[in-house]
């Protein structure tokens, strides 16, 4: 198991494997995303209550889904850095806080673009969108203290220490969010309370989430590998792969 | 409403319906363009990225 | 006693020193030697556990971890030179009688100064201050960094001096210097270039 | 125990020692809450509706700013490698330095609160559960507190940063006693947000540590 893990952590290695991935893994995200927003636009019933506002539903859901587990892949990566001391772990955790951050934006600008014409209002302050915006100032942080860290190069290590603390957060963040709504809530029409999906609209949902971890791992390995270029830039095997092709 | 394409209902009647969307089609065109544009950022950045570092690499290298 | 074996200490990807090994028995002085940037902080802070990136083995055989003067003096000016020596001691699970302190202060030319802060004293007169806990602790094993600089000629005389008297007690002393220093004994050095 | 004895008696004369670490948050404070009543006017009913919004956003922004410091010292001066390599507990030490913070920062506005509620209008009851909440919820916040003191550690002095990071945790404490307020001005039971801030301090107490001890020894590691 550890020498799996750090041959797998070699740098080398992992940059030698993702070049015979990454094309192949941005051509299929493109391909899914791509193919399965003409479905979600053209062939995905319209709701009975929203009408044809439902349709946004297909891009939005998913971003929070990978805003959200896209912090959680964070957190991971940054407790095997923290555990096992391996550089690659580290720079895989660094590679995520931007994708995260303009995840959860987006998540943000897309949910009120649809509760615009649903709920009548640019912005509610609704649990769920309460909960991603805490989540997008969460990823804003890391990316700030990254950059604070940067030059001295303590990042890896408090950056993995605040992204576990916030792993051990979040739940709770989501919960108090969740109580706070309750406690608050206004009268107006909610999301939550649908009849269950049908499955011509659940399916187009699923691929497209399929499509999006696709784009979330690709763009990840292209960030990857630029910092293990950045990192390792004095090394020969870079040296010969930037004068090479 | 609509026809049939390759098993698939098709819901709009035309082109125009198709953006127009009853009205909601301002706000599901702009959300798809902006996350095409979110996307499509996410991608270009890093692809950009790289070809600078690369560019710094072999300049570097070849003083 | 302490060994090292091929130490090699890391700094942003760049060996700073490589492949050191060296040993010190109980009774034996060692003199950490090199010019500015050569990794003597650095090593003292590795051996003390403070800096960990680092190859290559050390092996303290001791009971008690060893007492350390670090690059800062680890003096607060808001505390008078009684509370801080108190408190350094204190890190060190010693107690001392007040008499102790007062025979202390007087050994290190800082006689009356007990109530002072620290803040109005000068750099020499801190080094002093950091010393202090040093004579009140029984413990015989010191790891210092540059415990010399700062301090005046009578303040290097007296320092050799304690180094002497540990040392005939079976102590066991590490100390960065970038100046040659004499102590009543002999001193082996180990060279950073 | 006398290791925490020795820490925390070391923290309260420094405290002592430079009045202007207690007496800053305090005042800082009341302009927060002075400047927030100018910017909603003066009239009664809407100040009680939301003077509590205010008095714990300022009481949020004092703590987390005051414990900004609370390492910094130490750091500068070497003491905290000194504790480090001493061996000693550093779950004591840093429990001994948020005590004292705590004490020195919130025994001061818990004093206040009685005489801030009456200004603000508040009913006795109210001011009760104000203490009652300042009591309960600032042990977390200086907690928190510390923990983002400690991970900017050794970075030029930013207290922005320490904002940044730590204050979307701050999200659930307050959203517990503001709830308590609320609830007790419309007289429902406060005894379940008593125990959400006690559930959520018992979590920090014993998550906090680790990472605290974690963070100082990164920082004395440069």
């Amino acid at each position: 198991m550890l020498g799996w893990f750090h041959k797998l952590g070699s740098p080398k290695l992992f940059f030698e494997i993702s070049t015979r991935w990454q094309n192949p893994i941005t051509a299929l995200s493109v391909l899914v995303i791509g193919g399965c927003a003409f479905w979600c636009l053209l062939f995905a019933p319209a709701d009975y209550q929203q009408g044809h506002a439902v349709r946004i539903m297909y891009i939005h859901v998913p971003a929070a889904i990978l805003a959200q587990s896209g912090y959680i892949f964070m957190a991971l990566c940054s407790a095997v850095y923290l555990i096992w001391n391996i550089k690659l772990a580290d720079w895989a955790a660094k590679s995520v806080a931007p994708l995260g951050a303009s995840l959860s934006f987006l998540v943000l600008i897309t949910g009120s673009i649809w509760g615009k014409p649903t709920w009548g209002a640019w912005w509610v302050w609704d649990a769920r969108l309460t909960s991603t915006l805490v989540l997008l100032l969460l990823y804003l942080g890391m990316i700030a203290l990254r950059g604070a860290l940067e030059e001295k190069g303590t990042d890896g290590r408090a950056c993995g220490i605040l992204a576990i603390v916030g792993l051990v957060n979040i739940p709770i963040i989501k919960f108090s969010v969740d109580w706070w709504f309750t406690l608050h809530q206004p009268a107006s029409f909610k999301l939550t309370e649908q009849p269950a999906m049908p499955l011509e609209m659940w399916l187009p949902l699923l691929i497209m989430v399929i499509g999006y971890y696709l784009f979330f791992f690709s763009v990840w390995i292209y960030r990857i590998r630029n910092e293990i270029l950045i990192r390792e830039k004095k090394t020969a095997w870079v040296k010969s792969w930037a004068g090479s092709s | 409403m609509g026809k049939e394409l390759g098993g698939f209902q098709l819901r709009f009647d035309n082109i125009e319906s198709f953006l127009w969307m009853d009205g909601v089609g301002l706000f599901v065109w702009s959300s798809y363009f902006i996350t095409l544009a979110v996307l499509t950022l996410n991608l270009l950045i890093p692809y950009l990225k790289k070809k600078r570092i690369k560019k710094e690499i072999r300049e570097a290298s070849e003083n | 006693m302490l060994e090292v074996e091929d130490l090699t200490c890391l700094r942003k990807g760049r060996a700073l020193f490589s492949e050191l090994s060296f040993s010190v028995r109980k009774g034996e002085i060692l003199q950490v030697v090199g010019p500015n940037g050569s990794g003597k902080t650095t090593l003292i802070r590795t051996l003390v556990g403070l800096y960990t990136n680092f190859r290559g083995e050390i092996n303290w055989n001791l009971s008690e971890s060893p007492l350390f003067m670090g690059h800062r003096s680890g003096i607060n000016d808001h505390m008078t030179v009684r509370e801080n020596v108190e408190w350094l001691v204190s890190l060190n699970d010693q107690v001392f009688k007040p008499s102790q302190l007062d025979d202390v202060m007087k050994n290190l030319g800082l006689a009356k100064l007990e109530s002072i802060f620290c803040a109005d004293l000068s750099f020499g007169q801190k080094k002093k201050v950091s010393i202090a806990p040093f004579l009140l602790s029984d413990n015989l094993c010191w790891l210092m960094d540059e415990p010399f600089s700062g301090l005046d000629k009578n303040g290097v005389a007296l320092l050799g001096k304690f180094f002497g008297d540990r040392m005939a007690e079976g102590g066991l002393i590490i100390f960065s210097s970038h100046q040659p220093v004499s102590i009543g004994g002999p001193l082996r050095s180990v060279v950073l270039s | 125990m006398t290791f925490f004895k020795a820490s925390i008696r070391r923290e309260l004369i420094n405290y002592h020692r430079k009045p202007s670490l207690v007496l800053n948050p305090l005042v800082f404070y009341g302009l927060v809450v002075f400047l927030s009543v100018i910017a909603v006017g003066p009239e009664k009913g809407q100040l009680v509706q939301v003077a509590p919004a205010f008095i714990w956003t300022a009481a949020l922004l004092a703590i987390l700013m005051s414990a900004d410091g609370v390492f910094r010292n130490d750091y500068e001066d070497g003491s905290l490698e000194l504790v480090v390599v001493s061996g000693k507990s550093l779950a004591v030490y840093v429990l001994a330095k948020t005590t004292a913070h705590w004490i020195v920062t919130v025994v001061p506005l818990v004093l206040l609160m009685p005489l801030l509620g009456i200004t603000l209008f508040f009913d006795f009851r109210s001011i009760w559960v104000l203490c009652l909440g300042i009591v309960l919820v600032t042990p977390t916040l200086s907690i928190l507190g510390a923990v983002g003191a400690a991970i900017t550690l050794g970075l030029p002095r930013n207290g922005m940063l320490t904002f940044v990071l730590i204050l979307p945790f701050y999200v659930p404490p307050l959203i517990f006693v503001t709830g308590m307020i609320q609830a007790s001005q419309l007289g429902e039971a406060i005894l379940p947000f008593v125990y959400w801030l006690l559930g959520i301090f018992f979590l920090a107490i014993a998550l906090a540590p680790m990472v605290l001890i974690a963070c100082l020894r990164m920082a004395a590691e440069d």
